[in-house]
């Protein structure tokens, strides 16, 4: 039974493509249709997702494989295939069902645009391009639905194309990722040339089994730290990171769908995936490859948490929380907590779906208003909003016994404390928690606290269809919880392969009491600080260089601006100069010699040769003037040259001989 | 008298043939000049039966040929070339010989 | 050979080819160019090729001689005084002489007897040119056609 | 069924002619008949063609000028009978590339003949009369059809060009008077055991090389591609792009490679240097560029640098491992075909845009996202297959290349795949330029694509869609020439 | 020396004969070589001087033997013309001076000598006086080779024929030398008609030759005469005159003949009605004679070559009468020719210029080249009857046809006279 499911494994991500490409086929006008085909696409692959999540539950340490050769080049064969096991299981899940939420939400978000259909399109093309990516067995199947996943995602932030700020923030995020994956393919044809194949499992010969491994050697830190790129690419970590708050600029379903829950997971998930590769010839856990990953998650986290305080636009927030939350996955993985980092994953999938379509139907509700300091006191208008964000912002900031982000988080803690090498990122993760408590409740202040502002004033509540998603969500991040807290690790264990054991008194931990206390001092200095909220922010009044120096995200932007884009653009407008000008030059310097070398023999030709040649023909034609003179038309004359003749002839006849 | 030998009658037909030439040469009519070539080929002929009389006897009568041919052609050259002065002398109303210089070079 | 005979002819034959040269009168002139011609057909009759001494009487005096003359007559009304005589051509033709008894004097194989008795009979002269000179006779056959075809044109030209 | 070759070749050029006295409205359904038939060869050709035999078939043989060895012998493998299936598949997509007078498409007839013989030549002298025989029409075209500035750049194209072949023929004779045979075959087998001595081999493999590199073109060559594809009317440019460009290619693999394998392993680093040099340098002047056409020129030579790579990779390593040579040389060989079709696909849009504005700029066009929906939409699947995107045609060639050559010269492939990101930058740049935005007032009233379009554009692209899914159809034609190729030149 | 006297090998054959026959032959041989023997005879007188005296003596005797009977016959034929005209125009001739006029000759000789001889005053005096002389000489000359009788040839040269002919070509210089010596428009023209006329006719003259040359093989006239000798059924002698081309040969050649001793109906040169005496106008006295007798003179070896060439020369009509001797045959054979040339004289009147040259060009040349084909057929049959036949036939076409080409177009109308303008 377990192969035949992994024979139909494809099945989950072709239902959405066919509904996607069903729906392209479609006018603008058939939106009920596109919607429905979209939704039911969604639905069967939940549906599906849930079938082959079902029998990863019976042995730990389930893992089937199918693999099958795409094309033969030469006598070589390229086999790809699909695998399941629990780490894809339930990745399915999750997307499945976060997508589902989204889509439903944004029926009603986007009911008002006018290429509906193309939206629902786009959509479902993503969610299969994503399912493809989790279920793929071969790192180039992974690798193509990786770009299949930043082409959606190009797409989809580009939607409103009429924007030029989308279409640029589209660019930028392709672009960026595009970076990342160049790293990727790099490590990707490194992997695929130092071990004869791509294959994760193979029956013992696969890149991440033992055989394949072995003849790595030294060269697997560099594999994984090129694959390390693409995940940094695509999840936004440090140096590539710039392109996610600018993809804002897409609709809200896209950013809460791509950009919170699935695309940016994708990162941690691939290392997750090739982790064999980054724990290589470990020494207690550490490889430097590894020891890269946690430092560049922890100065993710940090700057992305800093900035995140200093933004107006209340998805910008969200996206900064994001990608500080993507840097602890990544601490927490480069940690070796694999199990911790994939929880706080999917928790955060929930909560950051969440807050996400919450700040959605805000901004649907204030008619497109997005700077927060022209919102406030929403509460009373908005209360369903109000309450699913409330239990949002609390999961996501992490506070314990009923919100899944607290264990997670609490979890990632402790792993980091394990770590050998340096304690320094487990207190800079400490610091991270209560940066990331202190933006969440500045944001709930400004938004549903206060007076209300100018936006907030005739603001209304959304339409059902998209409460409902709301609901469901944070029915999901509160009861996801469950099996998440220590007392029954049942998630923890099931991702690791063992069995869980139920045992309350793991419960209480140090650690858990501790992470309360900052939580609590986290929130509380929220409320301390932005009491009054005003149109000005407070940091801003008291620190306004390093607000201002926040706002602007550092200048990073500008940063990448001026030299990497700069020298680009340079080195572009350099070779095109070159070309038209330096190797064209020399074409015509040859064209030009070859001129010049023609009009010396010419001119040497005229004067030299010519000249001499009429001089010599002068002298034959003046010859030949004097000898026609003596045809003097007598008869007698040519007769006595006869003889004269005969007689010069006979003279010398005579004098010869 | 010395028997005539085959030197005293080629001196004969030199005479004979330098006598020709100088009528050809120094006399301006035209029929001078005919007269002129015209003993100059018999001069030819009589050179031509002189060798052949004075060479090997049984030779075949090759001088002999030579020499009819010669008068035959000799005839015809005479004819046309009289027809020549004639038709000349309708054109030009003259036989002076230096007049008719029209092929000048 | 008897020698007063050659004698005889060689004075005739080389005074009348003078005269011929020389004479002012223009019939004279061509009259005596018919006895010179007689007199070198005497020599061909001493040399003993008699057909060749008929046929040079013949052809000479019967058709040139004739012709010449008629030329004389059909020409005499041009400008009858004398045109003199340009002494170069004289030089000139001593000078070949000259040259001609030199290259005699100086070829010693000239020197040899003359055989008596020979003579070419006609048959001889006949059977030669039908078998050895036919070719040539051909020629010369049509070389006199076209001669005399020539000559007519030249001369009827004037009728049309 | 031996005679196919010959068909193929005469029969446009009968088609050439009987343009001549067809009435001009009827030009293009005649000369589209005509290129119809010669597909109808070409598969035909595949259709008996044996893809498990790596040996020439379908040979003819005929004697020429056996004065010089020259032997008029045609024959096809798996590398020529995939050149001749895309020239058959290039030329309709061509002729479909807007109307142009009887002269044009009786030229361009003229040229598929040409590029057929080139590509079943196995004799050199043939080979070089067919390959000279394509530079003649391919001027014309620009000359006579070409936009402004054309004759400058038509004469730059047909001397420079010209001189290279000319190097080629010197070298060549060189080789025929020390080696006595033009045929390819022979000349291999002498070529592994090193076909010249002395320096003077220099100066013939310099030649050869030379000749080629201006028609491929290589880096330093190249500056006769971008003004003579930007002024050539858009169905020649589709075919100047899709395969006289290959022509250079198939010429090094037919004649350099096989011919020098030593020398190239000597001076292989420079030539892999040149391979990159065109890539990067290549793509970055595309970047720099504002000429809609010019930027795809420059991507062209971009493109052609990565089979160049793989060439160079293949042959310049010492002991090439089979895997690595037989990808990098598939690789090669599917990139050709791929190029091919998405080149002229591009040159296509970009006449599509052309015949619409009068313009080619990137600034003349602004959010054609909104007036002509499926144009863009075709237009971007194209774009993404030249890019490389996955999924796509593109990709594939471009995965067996890097696959191949970066097992065999890392250094350089890693260099080489800057390349891939700027192109990709370069492609989102124009798109950006010309769909996003607001509805330029300009292009405010452009039709979208009418129905001749659609039914040009959706098989052309379906195929891209088929070869990025499914290349096996492809890859079998040539698998077993390139196991053979790669065991004579790794 | 080339002339060589003919050694006449008839005395060994005199001595050896016997008997009657011996007698009957040895008489009429006797008469027949009654002239060699005798010049024999005198010539053996000379045998002790040196080799060339006895040459020339014997030249010396042909040629008075020569001048004696040619010079009587001249005197007895002007008489005789003038009585066969008279009998033609019925009325007697000269039959005052001796008996039957027989000493008119001697008077027209005493008269013509005592007559004064008048030289035109501006006139060429040296050609004047040289041309009776020349055109006299060359009459003569042709005597020479004739054979008159067996053994009696008094020059044998291989080329006689050829001989007659070369010499008789000088006579047209001679008669431009009369014509232009005299300084006279007329006799200029005179002159120029008779050269005009008689190199016409010396053509056909030659060509009727051919046929008899051909069939004998040799250009010598005893060799000619010798091959007429036979006689077939001891009747019908051997004479060419008998072969069909012979006959028509024989006539071409007497025309020819009578032309080229301006004779009537030819004798246009000196035509007295037309330009009193042509070329001879301004001779008189003894000139004037030898033109006369230069004339007869040309008759008689005209029609001595006719009798050698056709008539058989000296040979006997029939088989019976050879005992005759052969010269008194030839001087008969001669007389009936000279009888016919005085007979057409006196019946025929004068021809127009153009008709002659036309006559000559138009129709004699052809029919002389038909005889020598005809000879050729005659020959190539085996020269029996059958030969005679075909050869007959040959020119009877030819004769029809050109009769028919040259009268085409010409309807015999009544004459049309043209008088000058």
């Amino acid at each position: 039974m377990s192969t035949s499911i992994v024979a139909h494994l494809w099945l989950i991500p072709a239902v959405p493509l066919a509904a996607s490409f069903v729906i392209l086929s479609l006018t603008n006008v058939q939106r009920a249709a596109a919607a429905g085909f979209a939704i039911a696409g969604q639905v069967i692959a939940l549906l599906l997702s849930l079938g082959a999540f079902w029998p990863t539950l019976q042995t730990p340490g389930y893992r089937v494989f199918q693999n099958f050769t795409w094309f033969a080049f030469g006598e070589q064969a390229l086999r790809i295939g699909f695998v399941l096991d629990p780490l894809a299981a339930v990745m399915l899940v999750m997307i499945t069902l976060v997508s589902l939420c989204i889509f439903v939400f944004s029926v009603g978000y986007m009911a008002a645009d006018r290429n509906f259909t193309r939206f629902f399109a786009y959509l479902s093309f993503f969610s299969a391009a994503m399912l493809g990516v989790v279920i793929a067995n071969s790192l180039l199947l992974l690798f193509v639905c990786w770009e299949l996943v930043g082409l959606a995602s190009y797409l989809l932030i580009g939607f409103w194309i009429h924007k030029p700020s989308a279409a640029a923030a589209a660019k930028k995020a392709f672009i960026t990722t595009r970076i990342g994956d160049i790293g990727f393919f790099l490590g990707i044809l490194w992997l695929y040339g130092r071990s004869g194949t791509l294959l994760f499992y193979d029956g013992g010969t696969g890149a991440l089994e033992s055989v394949g491994l072995l003849s790595l050697g030294t060269s697997a830190t560099f594999i994984a730290l090129l694959i390390f790129c693409g995940a940094a690419g695509k999840s936004g970590q440090f140096p590539l990171h710039v392109w996610l708050p600018d993809a804002m600029e897409g609709p809200t379903p896209v950013s809460a769908l791509i950009h919170a829950a699935t695309m940016v997971a994708a990162g941690v998930f691939l290392v997750a995936r090739v982790y064999p590769l980054f724990s290589l010839g470990a020494i207690n856990g550490v490889t430097p490859s590894l020891t890269v990953v946690v430092w560049i998650g922890v100065i993710t986290a940090l700057i992305s948490a800093l900035i995140a305080l200093a933004q107006p636009d209340i998805k910008r927030i969200l996206a900064y929380s994001t990608v500080s939350q993507l840097g602890l996955m990544m601490v927490s993985l480069g940690v070796g907590g694999v199990a911790a980092g994939i929880m706080h994953l999917l928790a955060h999938g929930f909560f950051k779906a969440l807050l996400f379509l919450g700040s959605g139907s805000v901004i649907h509700g204030c008619h497109e208003e997005q700077d927060i300091r022209r919102m406030g006191g929403l509460r009373g208008l908005m209360p369903v909003t109000f309450f699913t964000y409330a239990i949002g912002m609390l999961a996501l900031s992490g506070v314990p016994l009923f919100f899944a982000g607290a264990w997670t988080k609490e979890e990632i803690l402790h792993a980091t404390s394990q770590w050998s090498p340096s304690r320094v990122p487990h207190y800079l993760m400490l610091a991270g928690v209560v940066l990331t408590a202190l933006y969440m409740t500045r944001q709930m202040i400004y938004v549903f606290f206060g007076d209300r502002r100018a936006a907030a004033a005739h603001a209304h509540e959304s339409p059902p269809v998209m409460m409902l998603p709301l609901i469901v969500l944070a029915v999901c991040a509160v009861g996801f919880s469950v099996v998440l807290t220590p007392a029954w690790p049942w998630l923890h264990d099931y991702l690791s392969g063992e069995r869980a054991t139920y045992n309350f008194s793991l419960l209480i931990q140090p650690m858990l009491y501790f992470a309360l206390a900052l939580v609590a001092a986290g929130i509380g200095l929220g409320i301390l600080l932005y009491r009054r909220a005003s149109e000005i922010d407070p940091i801003e009044r008291t620190l306004p260089a390093l607000f201002r120096f926040l706002e602007n995200r550092m200048w990073l932007d500008e940063l990448y601006d001026r030299t990497i884009l700069g020298w680009a653009r340079f080195a572009a407008r350099l070779s095109d100069f070159l070309d038209r000008y330096f190797w064209d030059g020399l074409v015509r310097l040859c064209g030009g010699l070859g001129r010049l070398f023609g009009g010396l023999t010419k001119s040497l030709d005229e004067r030299g040769i010519n000249a001499g040649v009429d001089d010599a023909t002068g002298v034959t034609r003046a010859l030949g003037r004097f000898v026609s003179a003596r045809h003097s038309g007598q008869v007698q004359i040519y007769l006595s040259v006869i003889a004269v003749g005969m007689l010069a002839l006979l003279f010398l006849y005579a004098w010869l001989t | 008298m010395m028997t005539p030998t085959l030197p005293t009658f080629l001196m004969i037909s030199a005479a004979l043939f330098c006598i020709g030439l100088l009528a050809a040469l120094s006399r301006r009519h035209a029929i001078f000049i005919l007269i002129g070539i015209e003993m100059m080929l018999a001069a030819a002929g009589l050179n031509f039966i002189a060798f052949w009389r004075f060479g090997p006897q049984p030779a075949p009568p090759i001088g002999v040929m030579v020499t009819i041919f010669a008068i035959a052609i000799a005839a015809a050259e005479a004819a046309v070339g009289l027809a020549l002065v004639i038709a000349v002398y309708r054109h030009y109303r003259t036989t002076d010989v230096d007049q008719v210089d029209q092929l000048k070079g | 050979m008897n020698s007063a005979a050659f004698f005889f002819i060689a004075v005739l034959t080389l005074s009348a080819a003078v005269a011929a040269a020389c004479l002012r009168q223009l019939v004279h002139a061509a009259l005596s160019f018919a006895v010179a011609l007689v007199g070198v057909a005497a020599f061909y009759f001493l040399l003993g090729a008699e057909f060749v001494g008929l046929v040079q009487v013949f052809v000479y005096v019967g058709a040139v001689a004739v012709l010449i003359v008629f030329t004389i007559l059909l020409t005499r009304h041009g400008t009858d005084e004398n045109r003199g005589f340009n002494w170069s051509g004289v030089v000139i033709a001593l000078a070949v002489l000259a040259a001609l008894l030199w290259a005699i004097m100086r070829t010693p194989a000239l020197y040899v007897a003359a055989q008596p008795g020979v003579t070419v009979t006609v048959r001889q002269i006949g059977e030669a040119l039908m078998s050895d000179y036919v070719w040539p006779l051909q020629c010369v056959g049509l070389l006199l056609t076209a001669a005399l075809i020539g000559a007519l044109v030249l001369v009827l030209e004037e009728k049309r | 069924m031996a005679h196919l070759i010959t068909g193929l070749i005469f029969i446009p050029l009968l088609g050439a002619l009987f343009l001549s006295v067809v009435p001009p409205r009827l030009a293009r359904p005649a000369a589209l008949g005509c290129s119809f038939i010669t597909g109808c060869l070409a598969l035909e050709m595949w259709h008996h063609f044996d893809a498990a035999n790596p040996a020439l078939q379908m040979i003819q043989q005929h004697v020429w000028i056996p004065a010089i060895g020259a032997q008029a012998l045609a024959g096809i493998d798996g590398l020529s009978l995939l050149l001749v299936l895309l020239t058959s598949l290039i030329f309709p997509f061509a002729f479909c590339a807007g109307r142009m007078s009887r002269g044009f498409y009786s030229i361009m007839l003229v040229t598929q003949a040409a590029l057929y013989g080139t590509f079943t030549a196995q004799n050199f002298v043939l080979w070089f009369l067919f390959y000279e025989m394509s530079l003649l029409p391919a001027f014309l075209l620009i000359r006579i059809w070409g936009g402004e500035k054309r004759d400058r750049a038509a004469t730059k194209f047909f001397l420079y060009t010209f001189l290279g072949s000319v190097a080629l023929l010197l070298s060549f004779l060189y080789i025929y008077f020390v080696r006595g045979t033009f045929d390819f075959a022979e000349l291999a087998v002498l070529g592994k055991t090193g076909l010249l001595t002395g320096n003077l081999r220099w100066l013939a493999f310099a030649g050869i090389f030379l000749g080629l590199a201006v028609k491929v073109p290589i880096f330093p060559f190249h500056t006769w591609l971008p003004d003579a594809y930007e002024t050539a009317p858009t169905g020649a440019s589709m075919v100047l792009t899709g395969l006289l460009s290959k022509m250079g290619v198939y010429g090094f693999i037919r004649l350099l490679l096989p011919l020098f394998p030593n020398e190239i392993r000597i001076v292989g680093p420079w030539l892999l240097g040149l391979a990159v040099c065109s890539i990067v340098f290549a793509s970055l002047a595309a970047w720099a560029q504002s000429d809609l056409k010019r930027m795809v020129a420059y991507l062209s030579i971009n493109h052609l640098g990565y089979c160049m790579l793989g060439l160079f990779a293949v042959t310049a390593s010492t002991a090439a491992p089979a895997v690595e040579a037989q990808a990098a040389l598939s690789g090669v060989f599917l990139q050709i075909f791929n190029h091919g079709l998405t080149a002229a696909a591009l040159f296509y849009f970009v006449g599509l845009l052309e015949e619409r504005r009068g313009a080619r700029g990137l600034g003349d066009f602004g959010g054609l996202m909104q007036r002509t929906p499926l144009l863009c939409g075709w237009m971007s699947v194209a774009m993404f297959s030249s890019l490389g995107l996955p999924g796509l045609n593109g990709f594939i060639g471009e995965f067996l290349i890097f696959k191949g050559s970066f097992a065999l010269a890392a250094g350089y492939t890693a260099a080489a795949v800057l390349g891939l990101l700027i192109t990709a930058i370069v492609f989102l740049r124009a798109m950006q330029a010309l769909f996003s935005g607001p509805l330029a007032d300009t292009c405010g009233n452009f039709p979208d694509l009418r129905l001749g379009e659609k039914w040009v554009v959706v098989p052309v692209t379906l195929l891209m869609f088929a070869v990025g899914l499914y290349p096996q159809f492809v890859l079998h034609i040539f698998n077993s020439t390139v196991t053979q190729m790669a065991r004579l030149l790794g | 020396m080339a002339f060589r006297c003919a050694r006449g090998n008839a005395i060994p054959v005199l001595l050896k004969k016997s008997g009657l026959a011996f007698l009957h032959r040895n008489v009429s041989g006797f008469l027949d070589q009654i002239f060699v023997l005798g010049k024999q005879w005198l010539l053996s007188f000379l045998a002790g001087a040196p080799d060339w005296v006895g040459q020339i003596a014997s030249s010396l005797l042909n040629i008075s033997a020569l001048l004696a009977v040619f010079l009587t016959l001249f005197a007895l034929m002007s008489l005789f013309e003038r009585k066969i005209l008279a009998r033609i125009q019925n009325r007697y001739g000269p039959n005052r001076v001796g008996p039957f006029g027989l000493l008119q000759p001697v008077a027209d000789g005493i008269k013509m000598l005592i007559k004064e001889d008048i030289v035109p005053a501006r006139a060429d005096k040296v050609v004047h006086f040289l041309a009776p002389i020349l055109i006299a000489a060359a009459a003569i000359l042709a005597l020479g080779i004739i054979p008159y009788g067996r053994n009696m040839t008094p020059f044998t040269i291989d080329g006689g024929i050829l001989f007659f002919f070369a010499v008789g070509s000088t006579n047209e210089v001679g008669v431009f030398m009369a014509g232009w010596g005299s300084n006279n428009k007329f006799s200029m023209l005179g002159a120029m008609r008779a050269i005009a006329q008689m190199v016409s006719y010396e053509l056909p003259l030659i060509i009727t030759v051919l046929p008899v040359v051909m069939v004998t093989g040799s250009l010598t006239p005893d060799a000619i005469v010798a091959a007429q000798g036979g006689y077939s059924l001891g009747i019908l002698p051997h004479w060419f005159v008998f072969t069909p081309w012979g006959a028509v040969a024989f006539i071409l050649f007497f025309v020819s003949g009578l032309v080229e001793s301006n004779r009537t109906p030819f004798d246009v040169p000196e035509g007295e009605s037309e330009i009193v005496a042509g070329h001879m106008t301004e001779y008189s006295g003894f000139k004037y004679a030898i033109f006369f007798l230069a004339e007869y003179f040309g008759m008689f070896a005209v029609s001595g070559l006719a009798v050698t060439l056709f008539l058989g020369g000296w040979h006997a009509p029939f088989s019976v009468l050879q005992f005759v001797p052969s010269y008194l045959w030839f001087f008969l054979k001669l007389g009936v020719l000279l009888f016919v040339f005085i007979w057409i004289r006196g019946t025929l009147p004068r021809i127009r210029v153009d008709q002659m040259m036309s006559f000559a060009w138009k129709f004699m040349l052809p029919m002389a080249f038909t005889c020598v084909i005809a000879a050729a057929i005659w020959h190539y049959q085996g020269r029996r009857l059958s030969g005679s036949l075909w050869s007959l036939g040959w020119i009877v076409l030819v004769y029809l046809t050109l009769s028919r080409v040259l009268g085409v177009g010409k309807k015999f109308a009544p004459r049309t006279y043209r008088f000058a303008e």
